[in-house]
Parts: C-alpha cells; structure tokens; sequence
C-alpha cells in the first residue's frame, strides 16, 4: 500500500518534471536584460575581470553575507552536537 | 482619547470597555448577594461537604490525574482518534512523504485547472 | 520528443537526479542513505540553476584573456555558488545529527528513530 | 588508525601545497575562476587530506580547533566591518566604494578583455580573503569536530 | 547622527544581531556576567532598530533600501534601463507589523532565556543561535528578493533545527531537530527549484520586477505550487505539520516561543508570494488557492485541537494548539484570498478576514509565547513536562499561574483579551462567506477552552505535592519575560481597535495592493 502511494507521487513529480524540462527553453534564455546590464558594465563598476565574483561580492554581496552566515550557523550546531554536556544537565525526555 | 474605542468588525462592533462595565456590575450583583448570606456560619465543627453521600476522599487523593479528563470525549470520539492518531507515525520518511504527497495534489490541480 | 530530450539534456538529467533523490529518500531505511538521496537532489537543483544561464556556444563570464563569443548568464552561477554552501552547511549538520542519534539510539534505521509520535 | 609511511608523507608533503594553491586561489578571485570560497575550500582539502591520512591525535597537534575558530570568526568580521565601511563612507551596507580611484586595489580597468590586473577590483579581494579565512575555518571546525565524535564513540 | 542610523535602519536591523552573534563565542570567554550584558544589549539594540524601523515605514510608508548601491533608496540605477539589480529590501506595512512581533517577542525571550537556560552548557552558542534565528526572520519579513529570502529561510530553519536539538536529552531532542532539519531542507529545495524556473524565464530576482513581467504560464503555475506548499509546510499547516510539536515540544521554551514566530515569517512569505506575486491570477481563478489556504486552514484548526486534548506533554499540547491557531490565520487570510476578484465582497467582509487573520497573527505569537514561557516556567522548577505528574502548583507559583491564565484565556477566545478581538473579526466576516467555516472556527474554539482548563486543572489546581515542597516561583528574569508578552496580551485585548486602525489595517491594504508594491520600485507606470 505504502509503496504504491510513494511511487504514484514519484510518478506525479516525474511528469509535472519532465513537461517543466520539455517547456524551459535552453541555450537561448528568453531574457537576459539583468544578466547582459552586468556583463556590459560589472567589469568598469567594480574593476573585477570576473564577472561572477563581481557580483557574488558586489551587486549580491547580501545573499553572500548570508550564505557565510549559514556556514557559521553550522558549524556552530555541529559544535552544539558535540559538546561536554554537565552533569546532570541530560535528564530523561519522557 | 479613542483608546477604548468600539471594534468594527463589519457586521457587528464590540467594546472591552462596555464589557468590563458589564463585567464590573455583575460581580457587584454576585457580592451584593453573597453579603446577604448567613453571617454567622464558621467552616468545620461537624460540617462536611455532602458528596452524594460519600466520605470525603483524602486531599492527596482528590486530584484527577490528566489522563482521566474528557474520558467521555475520547470515548466518543474513539472512530475518528483511531483513524488520526496512526497517522502521527513519527517516521521522517512519512513527514516527508506527506508534503511530497500534498505537492504533487496541487500540481495536478493547478496543472488541470 | 527526442530531438528536444537531445537539446535539452541537461533538463532531462536535472529531472532523472531529483526523482532518483526523492526516490532515494522514500524508500531507504538508513538515514545516511537518506541524507545522500537529499543532497543528490542538491545536486540536481544546483545543475538546474546553472543550466538555465547557458547560451549556446558561449563563453565563462570572466574577462581575463576571454577569446571572442557570447558570455554565459552569470547571475545564476553566483546564485549556485551560495546554494552549494548552504548545501554543505546544511549536510554537515544533518550528518552530526545522524552520528548523535546513532550514539544515542544504537541506530540508524529510520523507521526505528520514533520516540516523538502521536 | 593510521596509514602506512608513504601515504602520510604523502600528505605532509601535499599538506602546504594544497594551502599555497587555495590561497591562489582566493587572491586572484575577482580575476580567475575561483574565489573565497573555492580557494578555501582547496585549503580546507589540505587538512582534510592530513586527517585522513593521519590519527586524530597527531593531526589536533598541528592544526587546532581553536585557531581555526578564530581563523572563522576573523574571516566573518572582516566580512561584517566591510560591509559596514560603506555606510561611513556615505554609501549603503556592503557597497564597494573604493572600486576605481588609483591607490590599493583601486586601478580603474576599461571595459573588456584584458590580461588581468591583481591591483583591482576595490573592497572584493579583501572581502575573497575573508570569506576564504572563513572557509577554510568552518570547514576544518565541522571536520575536527565529526572525528572527535568518533573518537568519543570508539572510546566507549 | 540619528538621521545616519535612521537612513540605515533596514541594513542594521539585519547587521546588528549578525554582529551580535559573530562576537558571542569571543564574548563568551570572558565570563557570565560580560556574556549576558552583551546578550541582553544586542536584544534591546535589535528590537530598537526594528521598532524604529515599524514606526518609520508606517508613518512614512515603504522603506526601501538597496544594498550596495550609489545611494541607499534609489531602487534603479541610471543606466540599467529601468530593471533593479541589486538586493533591495522592502519594508512595507506588512513587514512592518511582522518586524514588530519579531522584535517584541524576541526582546521577552531573551530576557527570560536570561534565567531559564543558565544551569544548560555551551550557551554562548545558543545565544548566538538564537540572534541568528532572530536576523534569519527578520530577514525574510523584510526582503524584496527572491533569493535572498531563500538564502534567510535557510539561515532561520538552521538556526531553528540546532536550537530545537540543543537540550540532547538522551537524543530524542536530536530526533527532532533532524525531523525539522531535513523537512525544512526538503522545502528549501522546492524553492530553489521555483527559483529557477522564474529567473530561467523572466531572468529577475526581485519580487517587483518577477511580479510586472509574470504571465501566468504552466511554468509559473508550477512555480506556485513549489513555492507555496513548502511555505504552508513550514507555518506547520495540517496534513504537513507532523514535525510541529516534535520540535516544539523538545526545543527550550524560550526558543520554542520564538519557533512560533518564525513559523509565521514563513507564513507571511506564504501571503507575500500568493498576493504580491502572483496576485492577480487571471488566467486561473483565485479561488483555487484561496480554497488551498481555506482547507489548509480548516484542517489544522480541527486536526490540531482533536489531536491536542488527549496529548499528556503540556508543551506537545501547546503545540498542537499552535497548529490550530495558524489555521485561523490561513482561514482569514484565505477568504480574503477566495474573494480578492470579488471587489464589494471584498469591501464587505474580504478585508476584514484578513484584517482577523493578521491581527491573529500578532496576537498568536504573543498569547502563544507567553504560554510556552509559562511551561517552561513549570519545567523549570519541577523538572518534567507530564501532565499525568504535575499538579498543585497554584500554591507556590501565583504569578507563573497568573500567566496563564492570561494566555489560556486568550488563546481560548474570552473577552476581554486579545485573542477575542481577533477571533470576533474572523467569525464575522468568514461567517458572511460560508457560514459553516464560520461555526468549525467557534467550535475549534471551544474545544480550546477545553483542553486548557485541563491543562489549568492538572498543572496549578489541586493540593501541594509531596515531591514539588521545594517548588518556589520562578526568578525575576523569567517573570519580566512573561510580563512583556502579558501586557501585550491585555493590551491589545482592551484596546483593539487601535491596534487595528495603526498596525493591522495598513498592512491589509499593502497585501491586497499589488500595483502598489510593484509601483515602490519600478515607477508608476
């Protein structure tokens, strides 16, 4: 029973998927006004040959600050995971 | 000031002031007659409270533990908790199967639709 | 179909990945296994982002000694770079929390991790 | 655990390589492929390589988990104090107002391709290295961290 | 210098418990009393700047600010030829009012945290978790960009995760904190993936932009559903809300009340996409999601009340009570939905369903967090959660039990608190829509009631308990946690309308306002 629900929703993914693939167009993007303002002036605004870093850092240089931001958050819950628990500090959850 | 103003809600509005005036006479009217009560009566000294002709149990034992509470509603309801309850399995593939589950529902609605 | 299915290939394999990911997560037992069929989906979404920048026959967004043609779309690979990331931040925490409850529980089978139900 | 002689030399010899590469890596982001988070990750890959091929303990002797904590936070900050250095200098948060006028990282470039210039590319170097530091510190913090957790579970 | 900060409240509403939270593990070595001084100085700077922040966009309307640009509120550089290019955060009335339940809220929890979590280890990291989450929403209210919503929905469901797994008791915490890690990853992926296909075809980020150049193709409505499903998952909507009271329930009270309001920054990014984005849906119906949030909502407001009164976990209880809270919202909000083609029975009751919708929202995260810091209270002294166990506790916790009283009754819907308000405005107007919704709410209501005069019953009532005689109240800075939220609570309950014409109101207009918001960055036209 549970098998075949799980495998009717992969069905469902698979073809709502497949006319997502078959309508996109690729190679030529319908539009590309954002992408070609950076290409033709990120190199003289931020003096970086790379167009990519230019906005990775510059033009969305929020979404990285957040993006280091989540690094951070890991490693501080890893760290959470492991650490010296006092005694007594883990009771039993009932 | 129009901090304790009405509540338009549309079809009706509703004021916590009038309320707490309501509120206010209605405990007047409770002490009023609360206060033409016996003056004269005194707790203990052979009275107990009349449980239906039982003894009065122990303090410790007067308290209903949680799980006893709407046991008739439980009971009631015995069909439909039988068919809810299961279905919290706390399996994460089931969680995720849910939402998979509830996401390709609507992409057949909306790709319908 | 199959000329289009050539042309957009990438498309195609973006689907393949997510399936097989969900595919993965649904009827696995371990929760390490679970967690490589979640970031096998990772994969496939970063792949998708990446593929709906390409022109054909263009050339990497960077100007150091950049022969001639078209440039590929480079939002899409900056967006990329920060959802990898957050991809291995969130599979580095997911795994600690894997070997906490294998230290706790004795287990790995998903379908045993259930104390918290009803 | 450890692995035979050649495996570990191996790695002490790739060990300062692989560091060396990710810092090139991270200094010529704004002109090659690549960037802080690429080239802190290949520095990453260096320790990385030393755990694996190396026990836990003799590894926490060269590389420990407290300067990389400080490596992390530092790459962080650096990130946070440029962002806020545009708002002092009367641009918005995280603005690259040192882009184009003649001292460090400020030569203006004309627009197409070029051979590259290290010199460029105003606050974004800075910002490659801190997020490059940043890297490299989280990543080896999860892995020092994962082994000592197994380290704990072989112990019992 | 006050006009320096005032132009940049939207970036230091953000930078300020970043910073916080990058500096708490070096704070942290220097001692408790140095630790708490900077904790409780970040709380109060970041509820500063977010009510500074409220107060400026609803005196003054939107507040944009763009990151990085020449200058911080023009949101189109002169040479792009009209298209926005950079992240730009957009403060709007509804942000607004969720930037205030983030700071208020999140001001009471760290107060109290303060006290409750002292006898935990390793809490510079959870402090600064708990800064993170609190940036993480703050952020995703705020934000006008598509993928840097994403990017703080990320940031928020992390944070969330590690904290919910915090207290590792013996792992079932951890269990959790899985669940609702990889549940919130899951969603996170479908909305990469509805990322992609909008940027694939309109090649912009920015919700105003996405919004004037959106044509309602298959692909968008495909979009939809992967950006909307996902969201409903996390506000905790029935028949996805199974990791709810798993993660309530084990998380710290103190996080678990702010757990709540971060289920609802995922609800108004919910609201945000269905009206700002997709708003006017003319190649198919708004009804269908507006049913979508009508039977969500119906849902969760049976399921989750039916599934909380057997529960014996007071804070599994509350948490299923959460869920059914959050179907009053999506009910309100959903009729205004399912009549947003409609413009006089919009004018008639549509808007007053949503203004009960937002209103709750506001008041469910602070009757909601006011009683959960109550059960953390009562944790705190007796050490277990089980109703079964508990009792008698009226006699040596007066003000815990005041408390809740307070939040019981409001979550319950008794005059004169501001649960009542809330919940008269949505009957009134759902009940002119289809009166049947109307009486689910009322029942679901009653039912409430139910569950927590047994929860009041077993918790407070009784005779002392032999094994609680060395229960005393519970120390200062968890009673001025609680008062905070309380006298919001009574607050809001007295004067509502007030409430309603600053806060509520406004905020409808800017849900229902696409062209507005579309206006605020690309021009008027």
């Amino acid at each position: 029973m549970r098998h075949v629900l799980f495998s009717a929703i992969l069905l469902l993914f698979f073809g709502g998927l497949m006319y997502l693939a078959a309508d996109l167009p690729f190679g030529d993007p319908p539009r590309t006004d954002m992408d070609d303002y950076f290409l033709r002036t990120a190199q003289e605004q931020t003096g970086a040959n790379n167009v990519v870093t230019s906005i990775v850092f510059d033009f969305r240089g929020f979404d990285t600050l957040g993006e280091a931001t989540v690094l951070f958050t890991a490693v501080l819950g890893v760290g959470m995971m492991f650490r010296k628990l006092k005694e007594g500090e883990e009771y039993e959850n009932d | 000031m129009d901090l304790f103003q009405t509540l338009q809600t549309g079809a009706g509005a509703w004021n916590p002031l009038l309320w707490l005036v309501a509120l206010a006479v209605g405990l007047g009217v409770a002490l009023a007659i609360r206060s033409r009560g016996r003056k004269d009566f005194r707790e203990g000294a052979g009275r107990k409270p009349f449980i239906s002709g039982n003894e009065e149990p122990e303090n410790a034992g007067g308290h209903v533990p949680a799980s006893n509470l709407y046991w008739g509603f439980l009971e009631s309801l015995k069909s439909y908790y039988a068919r809810v309850v299961p279905l919290h399995t706390g399996i994460p593939t089931d969680y995720v199967a849910w939402l998979l589950g509830v996401m390709a529902l609507m992409l057949v609605v909306v790709l319908v639709v | 179909m199959t000329s289009r299915l050539l042309l957009a290939l990438p498309f195609f394999t973006v689907v393949v990945l997510i399936v097989l990911g969900l595919a993965v997560m649904l009827s696995k037992r371990n929760v390490v296994k679970i967690l490589m069929g979640l970031s096998l989906m990772e994969s496939a979404v970063n792949l998708f982002l990446v593929a709906t920048g390409y022109r054909h026959d263009s050339v990497a967004p960077i100007y150091t000694n950049v022969p001639a043609g078209p440039m590929a779309l480079p939002t899409v690979q900056a967006l990329t770079l920060t959802s990898i990331v957050i991809g291995v931040a969130t599979s580095a925490m997911l795994l600690s929390f894997a070997m906490v409850i294998y230290r706790k529980y004795g287990t790995t089978d998903i379908q045993k991790i259930k104390k918290l139900k009803g | 655990m450890k692995m035979t002689k050649i495996v570990r030399t191996t790695a002490d010899l790739f060990f300062p390589f692989c560091l060396v590469f990710g810092l090139y890596v991270v200094v010529h982001g704004h002109l090659t492929p690549g960037g802080g988070f690429q080239g802190g990750a290949v520095m990453a890959t260096g320790t990385a390589l030393l755990l694996v091929a190396r026990a836990y303990d003799d590894v926490t002797g060269r590389i420990r988990k407290g300067a990389m904590k400080v490596c992390e936070a530092a790459g962080l900050l650096i990130f946070l104090c440029a962002g806020f250095s545009g708002l002092f200098a009367g641009r918005p948060f995280m603005a690259n107002w040192i882009a184009r006028d003649g001292a460090l990282f400020r030569t203006a470039i004309a627009h197409g391709p070029n051979a590259g210039d290290l010199n460029t590319a105003g606050l974004l170097p800075l910002l490659n290295f801190g997020v490059g530091i940043e890297v490299l510190g989280g990543l080896t913090v999860i892995l020092l961290y994962m082994l000592s957790g197994i380290k704990e579970e072989k112990k019992k | 210098m006050d006009t320096f900060v005032m132009r940049h409240l939207p970036a230091l509403l953000i930078a300020v418990p970043l910073l916080a939270a990058f500096l708490m593990p070096i704070v942290g070595g220097a001692g408790r009393v140095v630790r708490n001084a900077w904790v409780v100085l970040g709380a109060l700077a970041t509820s500063a700047v977010g009510l500074a922040l409220a107060w400026k966009v609803l005196a003054a309307g939107t507040v944009l600010y763009v990151f990085g640009a020449a200058a911080p509120h023009v949101p189109l550089p002169m040479d792009s030829g009209g298209i926005p290019i950079r992240i730009i955060f957009q403060v709007d009335a509804l942000s607004a009012l969720m930037v205030v339940i983030a700071s208020l809220s999140s001001l009471g929890i760290t107060i109290y945290s303060l006290a409750a979590e002292s006898r935990q280890s390793g809490l510079e990291t959870f402090y600064a978790m708990l800064f993170l989450l609190v940036a993480g929403v703050l952020g995703m209210v705020s934000t006008g960009d598509l993928f840097n919503f994403f990017v703080f929905l990320e940031i928020s469901s992390l944070a969330g995760a590690a904290l919910v797994a915090y207290r590792v008791d013996n792992g079932v915490a951890v269990e959790a904190g899985l669940k609702y890690a990889l549940l919130s990853t899951l969603g996170a992926l479908a909305v990469l993936t509805a990322i992609g296909i909008l940027i694939g075809q309109y090649n912009a980020l920015n919700l105003a932009t996405l919004a004037s150049r959106m044509q309602f193709t298959t692909l968008d409505k495909i979009a939809l559903v992967l950006l909307a499903v996902p969201l409903a998952m996390k506000c905790g909507a029935v028949p996805m809300h199974f990791w709810t009271p798993d993660a309530y329930a084990t998380a710290p009270s103190s996080v678990t009340a702010f757990l709540v309001v971060s289920s609802q920054a995922s609800l108004y990014g919910l609201f945000r996409i269905l009206f700002s984005l997709y708003g006017d849906l003319v190649h198919f119906s708004w009804a269908t999601f507006g049913w979508f949030l009508i039977v969500l909502g119906v849902l969760s407001m049976f399921v989750g009340v039916t599934m909380a009164i057997p529960q014996k976990d007071v804070k599994r209880l509350m948490a299923y009570h959460a869920v059914s809270q959050t179907g009053y919202m999506l009910l309100g909000v959903g009729v205004g939905l399912a009549v947003l083609g409609n413009a006089d029975a919009l004018a008639q009751y549509g808007k007053t369903a949503m203004a009960g919708g937002l209103f709750h929202i506001i008041n469910h995260a602070m009757y909601k967090g006011l009683l959960f810091l109550t059960a953390g209270a009562v944790f705190y002294r007796t050490g277990t959660r089980n109703l079964n166990k508990l009792g008698g506790l009226g006699h040596d916790m007066p003000w815990t039990m005041v408390f809740f009283m307070i939040g019981a009754l409001a979550i319950a819907g008794v005059p004169p608190f501001n649960g009542f308000a809330s919940k008269l405005l949505i009957y009134e107007s759902v009940f002119r829509f289809s009166p049947f919704l109307s009486i689910v709410a009322m029942i679901v209501s009653i039912l409430t009631l139910a569950s927590f005069v047994k929860v009041f019953h077993s918790m407070f009532l009784g005779p002392r308990r032999a094994e609680f005689a060395a229960v005393r109240e519970v120390p200062v800075p968890m009673l001025a946690g609680m008062a905070l939220l309380a006298v919001f609570v009574v607050a809001a309950g007295l004067a509502p309308q007030p409430f309603v014409d600053r806060l509520i109101q406004p905020a409808v207009e800017a849900l229902v306002d696409r062209a507005g918001y579309i206006a605020a960055i690309l021009g008027g036209n």
